[in-house]
């Protein structure tokens, strides 16, 4: 897309304004300078949607109707909100600490549009193409916990910093299981860019690492702080959380940040495990876009149907459950990649089916965690207080 | 269990997902082409010759329709109907309200009054602005010139002019619910299609003539004795 | 190994989106365990006890129906008998059978609030609450059609209800028999089995019937720590010895028993409802109005008349001094003291508790300050 | 299947108290029984405790002001005898500024805020309770509301709030 790009850039300039030379540096910034203009504002457009989106099918879930009032079916509704939001009073607390109040939110919105970059959108079409992308991704998705922690603390809110610290507590239990998650899929691919691993996905991996996808996906749940993971912002709690003491844009770049950052981890979840752009006849943008709305409706249906976990469920289910299947999912899989070797045939298939039949299992384990023996109330017949055991010494007559 | 239950959960709002929607909108609902042409009874091809604008409005979901929500016969609404011709001010309602808004000012009329006759209503307020509608009022009228009203679109920006004059009762349109006034029910009114403009048919208690008196009278002496 | 931590002191509320109104507790945490918990009330305190004293016996009606207004039937029907016994009127039979067949829609009513509310504070993003509030509305509907309102009722009378019920109100209440039990069944489906409901709320904030019954606390909170206490069999007023339902009990006395002791009352409910509409005959539902006058005198004396709320013991003291307006009335509120143990239950429990258990313990604000 | 509950007689309670704890019983009708407000503490503990009472659910405590003196209502259930009593005192006479009675939170714990409320409303001081503030009103409020000397005249309040 890069280089494409570039050359339209250089050809159109050559054509039109002969007499001034550019230098290529210039050319390489204005490149660069499309590019992300077009990204942020896809991904902009994107949260509009996904606002409304999700609005709409909740209110669906819920049998309500929804956002119907601005625009065919109320898709205007979140312009509507964010031009509202843009001109509301910016409040900033007096005890709050001014500097980083004001850079918190930007801190969570920045590193959210970074992985776009790394996305593949189509076959070739992306950004830049880094060795290490998926790292990349692992280590910029991280610098969101220390926006909410900044955000918490210079708000100077103690309900904020309850809010803060569950964020970090789950960020930093949840990235090792998301972290080791993947190495299965790079045992296979023998490579760490995005592009290597979309190209080598002739098999969406979720079939093929169903262990992996389960755990990346709670994973990328608990990281963008979604139910049943929300206890960052569980509103039934904390009020607000860490965004108690926003207001105005700032308060919207935050909920700007968490919906990208929904939206971030749909497209690398779709991109990692269903094979991103991959897909018959139609182009590659096509395909990730419905994969990447397959994805958000799952997230947007769980948000509908389940309530949250409490702390140390969240803690333990990370801990004791996906660890735990993570380095199983590590080892059957590193086990079958010693087994079939890369340029065998139906190498992914043999790799699939010894997932499913040896890692799989291991998911009922996470239940564990769960106390779900039957809610036992057969023991009705246990008197637990002798209700009317004795009578009265005297009792008032009845005429 | 296992996660069968959140299974069974997603499952339950994945069905409610196509059932239909049980919340109603208000004041306006947003339709499409077929709801446009169901609410005014033409057919889609009738309206486009009409006005095509707005069947373009109606294909994308924006057509307004007015929604009058169907609300029960008894129902207590945020007005009062008041036939004043019914009215022989003797302030039961007043002395019944707990909250004490509803002011009676008479005079005694000059024209009737060895027949007994009826008061001059000089003031008639009540004050919608503290009112709790309990009804008890209406409850408390001997001769049924008080009644609830049904209509509940009556917000307004100041607090005086919630407060419903003498004037302003005899004016308005009068639909009075059917709390406490069973005449209504019997006759199948609905106060959402019809209105009782006529004082004689809002009472349950006709005029009794002259026998009918005399013989009320002899029947309350013998039950007594 | 243990951190060294400082406790941290929070006010929740009363402006807090899950404190079920304007509750303030002031919680002293411990990392996230709870240390200390002191309830303040008082916020929507208006005075209804003073306010009757200036008010005749009828007019008070309308204070009980903003006490507790999720359960405005059952504040006047616990009123109303008040009433009744001080002035010994005798109520009309089909006036009974009907504010019983309210009374008990109203329960329904309570609980599914309840029940939706509780799964809100979990965590749920308001689709249990929104069906709950779908069979709720078809309830209100059916009150409207009794009594012109939805919450603020004023329904019942000394001596029945004010008035009989419409002929639509029949039909509704036919199709809502049949059609409640499939829809508790949906709500059981998403929530009773629900892994996360369950390891949320199994062995919180327990309480002994011991320790339940010597706080005084009633109502689903203690039938769910195992003791068979129900005022509607112990202490049957109205016709509720004519009919038959069961009381169900749970010995665990978690959050989780008392959610689903609700929906099985709900059931039980349900089944007087039935019941009543069975045994209900024509005839006239109030007494004339020259034996129950507007301005009732009742006798010089007092009286305490308890119901089975939804919340617990819903108990009314009346003294009467002979004259048109109460000379003292007292609302024993189940809603205020089923909230004294709330600091022994939440102690050591996490600040995900805190919410869970309160929406179990189902409160309302107004019954609280009154 | 479920037994029914009774009312005691107030008289016959009478008699049983009066038979333990001599001099407790001032007066008894049929509805309830008067004790002594300063033993209301060792007839409470008794009646919880003896069986053939043990009323151990309080069902709540009020107080009424009969203008010459207060009279603080109980009223006791018991589950295990499955029977219900009303207990009156007679407090304050002659208007006390701070009527005095004990408390009975030692015996059952349901009586915490229900003492805190009859404080707050009506101004009756109860002993030995551990926590005695107000409870619907702030601190400070002037007067207990349900008093029938309580002036109700809100600017009367907002002076003396202001003057504080």
């Amino acid at each position: 897309m890069f280089e494409f790009i570039y050359n339209i850039l250089d050809f159109s300039i050559d054509l039109f304004i002969k007499d001034i030379k550019f230098e290529n540096y210039i050319l390489t910034a204005l490149t660069g300078i499309i590019i992300a203009f077009a990204i942020i504002n896809g991904v902009l457009g994107g949260v509009l949607a996904l606002i409304w989106g999700e609005r709409r099918l909740l209110g669906r879930f819920q049998q309500r109707t929804g956002p119907n009032r601005w625009g065919p079916q109320g898709i205007l509704t979140s312009t509507a909100d964010a031009i509202k939001v843009m001109f509301k009073e910016d409040i900033v607390p007096e005890e709050a600490d001014k500097y980083i109040f004001n850079v918190a939110p930007l801190l969570l919105v920045i590193p959210v549009f970074i992985i776009f970059s790394v996305i593949p959108f189509g076959i070739s079409l992306y950004a830049v193409d880094i060795n290490v992308s998926v790292l990349f991704i692992l280590a910029v998705t991280s610098i969101s916990g220390l926006s909410i922690i900044c955000a918490a603390w210079a708000s100077a809110n103690r309900i904020a910093i309850f809010s803060a610290l569950r964020s970090v507590a789950m960020l930093i239990s949840y990235e090792i299981p998301v972290g080791l998650s993947l190495v299965g899929i790079l045992l296979i691919c023998e490579s760490m860019s995005v592009m290597d691993i979309v190209i080598y996905q002739k098999i969406p991996f979720i079939l093929i690492q169903p262990v992996a996808a389960m755990v990346f996906f709670l994973g990328s749940l608990a990281e963008i702080n979604r139910t049943p993971f929300d206890l960052t912002e569980a509103e039934s709690e904390l009020a607000a959380g860490y965004q108690n003491d926003y207001s105005g844009m700032k308060w919207g770049l935050f909920y700007l940040g968490e919906f990208a950052a929904a939206i971030a981890a749909a497209t690398v979840f779709s991109t990692l495990f269903l094979g991103g752009p991959n897909g018959p006849i139609l182009p590659g943008i096509f395909w990730l876009t419905v994969k990447v709305i397959a994805v958000l409706f799952v997230i947007i249906w769980i948000r509908a149907s389940w309530p949250r976990f409490r702390i140390d469920q969240v803690l333990n289910l990370a801990w004791k459950g996906l660890f735990e299947l993570t380095l199983v999912n590590i080892i059957v899989t590193s086990i079958a990649v010693i087994i079939w070797t890369d340029g065998e045939a139906n190498r992914l298939i043999y790799i699939g089916l010894a997932n499913w039949i040896f890692a799989f299992p291991f998911v009922f384990l996470i239940f564990k965690m769960l106390k779900t023996k039957n809610y036992d109330s057969d023991n009705k017949k246990l008197i637990r207080y002798p209700v009317g055991s004795e009578t009265p010494k005297f009792h008032k007559e009845k005429n | 269990m296992l996660g069968f239950g959140l299974i069974k959960g997603l499952s339950v709002t994945f069905r409610n997902l196509f059932s239909p929607v049980f919340t109603i909108q208000y004041p306006d609902k947003r339709v499409g082409v077929f709801g446009l042409a169901k609410s005014k009874n033409k057919s889609v091809l009738a309206l486009f010759k009409e006005n095509p604008k707005q069947i373009l409005i109606a294909a994308l979901g924006m057509a307004k329709v007015k929604v009058k929500i169907e609300q029960s016969p008894r129902f207590r609404g945020n007005e009062f109907v008041w036939y004043d011709d019914r009215c022989t001010a003797c302030a039961s309602c007043a002395k019944y309200c707990p909250l004490g808004i509803i002011e009676i000012v008479t005079h005694a009329s000059e024209e009737n009054l060895q027949a007994g006759g009826n008061y001059e209503i000089d003031k008639f307020d009540i004050d919608t602005g503290r009112c709790m509608f309990c009804g008890l009022c209406v409850e408390a009228c001997p001769y049924d010139a008080l009644h609830m009203g049904t209509d509940f679109e009556k917000g307004n920006y100041l607090r005086s002019e919630l407060v419903l004059d003498k004037e302003t009762l005899i004016s308005q349109v009068k639909n009075p619910s059917s709390w406490f006034r069973p005449q209504f029910e019997e006759n199948e009114y609905d106060p959402w299609t019809s209105e009782v403009s006529d004082s004689k048919e809002a009472g349950r208690h006709e005029k009794p003539n002259d026998e009918k008196i005399k013989q009320d009278w002899v029947n309350k002496r013998k039950f007594n004795g | 190994m243990s951190i060294k931590s400082e406790p941290i002191t929070i006010n929740l509320g009363p402006q807090h989106p899950s404190t079920h109104g304007v509750f303030r507790m002031r919680v002293t945490f411990d990392g996230e365990t709870i240390i200390d918990v002191e309830p303040i009330f008082g916020y929507l305190h208006r005075g209804s006890e003073k306010l009757a004293e200036e008010r005749t016996y009828t007019q008070v009606v309308t204070l009980t129906d903003r006490m507790d207004y999720v359960s405005s039937m059952l504040n006047n029907q616990g009123y109303i008998l008040a009433v009744e016994k001080l002035s010994s009127i005798q109520p009309e039979t089909r006036g009974v059978w009907l504010r019983m067949i309210a009374s008990e829609l109203q329960r329904i009513a309570s609980h599914l609030v309840a029940v939706g509310f509780l799964i809100q504070d979990l965590g749920a993003w308001g689709t249990p609450l929104t069906y709950a509030m779908r069979e709720r509305e078809k309830i209100l509907q059916m009150f409207e059609m009794l009594c012109g309102a939805r919450i603020t009722n004023s329904y019942l009378r000394p001596g029945g209800v004010f008035m009989d019920a419409p002929e639509q109100f029949w039909n509704n209440l036919t199709s809502f028999i049949e059609e409640f039990p499939s829809a508790i069944d949906e709500l059981e489906k998403l929530l009773t089995s629900n892994e996360i409901i369950f390891s949320r709320t199994k062995d919180v904030a327990v309480l002994t019937p011991e320790q339940a019954i010597n706080a005084s606390i009633t109502g689903p909170i203690l039938r769910s720590t195992g003791v068979q206490w129900d005022l509607r069999k112990n202490d049957p007023y109205d016709f509720y010895d004519k009919v038959e339902f069961d009381i169900p009990t749970h010995n665990a006395g978690d959050n989780y028993s008392r959610y689903l002791l609700r929906v099985q009352e709900m059931r039980e409910s349900l089944k007087i409802v039935k019941q009543c509409v069975d045994f209900i005959e024509p005839g006239p539902v109030r007494p004339h109005h020259d034996e129950v006058p507007f301005l009732l005198r009742p006798p010089k004396g007092d009286c305490y008349v308890a119901i089975e709320g939804s919340k617990g013991e819903l108990g009314f003291y009346l003294v009467s001094d002979g004259s048109i307006s109460p000379y003292r009335w007292h609302v024993r509120s189940s809603s205020l003291i089923n909230l004294t143990l709330l600091r022994d239950m939440l102690i050591g429990t996490l600040f995900g508790d805190l919410f869970v258990t309160f929406g179990g313990i189902d409160i309302n604000m107004g019954e609280v300050d009154r | 299947m479920y037994k029914i509950m009774n009312e005691w007689n107030g008289k016959t309670l009478g008699k049983e108290i009066n038979n333990q704890i001599a001099d407790s019983v001032v007066d008894s009708d049929n509805d309830s029984v008067f004790i002594d407000s300063q033993k209301i503490y060792e007839v409470m503990k008794f009646l919880k405790e003896t069986s053939g009472f043990s009323f151990d659910l309080l069902s709540s405590i009020t107080a009424v002001d009969y203008i010459d003196h207060f009279e603080v209502v109980y009223h006791l259930k018991s589950l295990i005898t499955l029977s219900k009593a009303t207990i009156k005192t007679k407090v304050g006479f002659g208007r006390q500024n701070q009527p005095e009675i004990d408390s009975v939170y030692s015996l059952w714990k349901g009586a915490d805020f229900q003492e805190r409320e009859a404080f707050d409303l009506m101004g009756i001081h109860f002993n030995n309770h551990p926590n005695l503030k107000r409870i619907l009103l702030w601190d400070g409020f002037p007067g207990h509301p349900l008093r029938k000397d309580f002036v109700t005249n809100s600017q009367s309040i907002i002076e003396e709030e202001n003057e504080n």
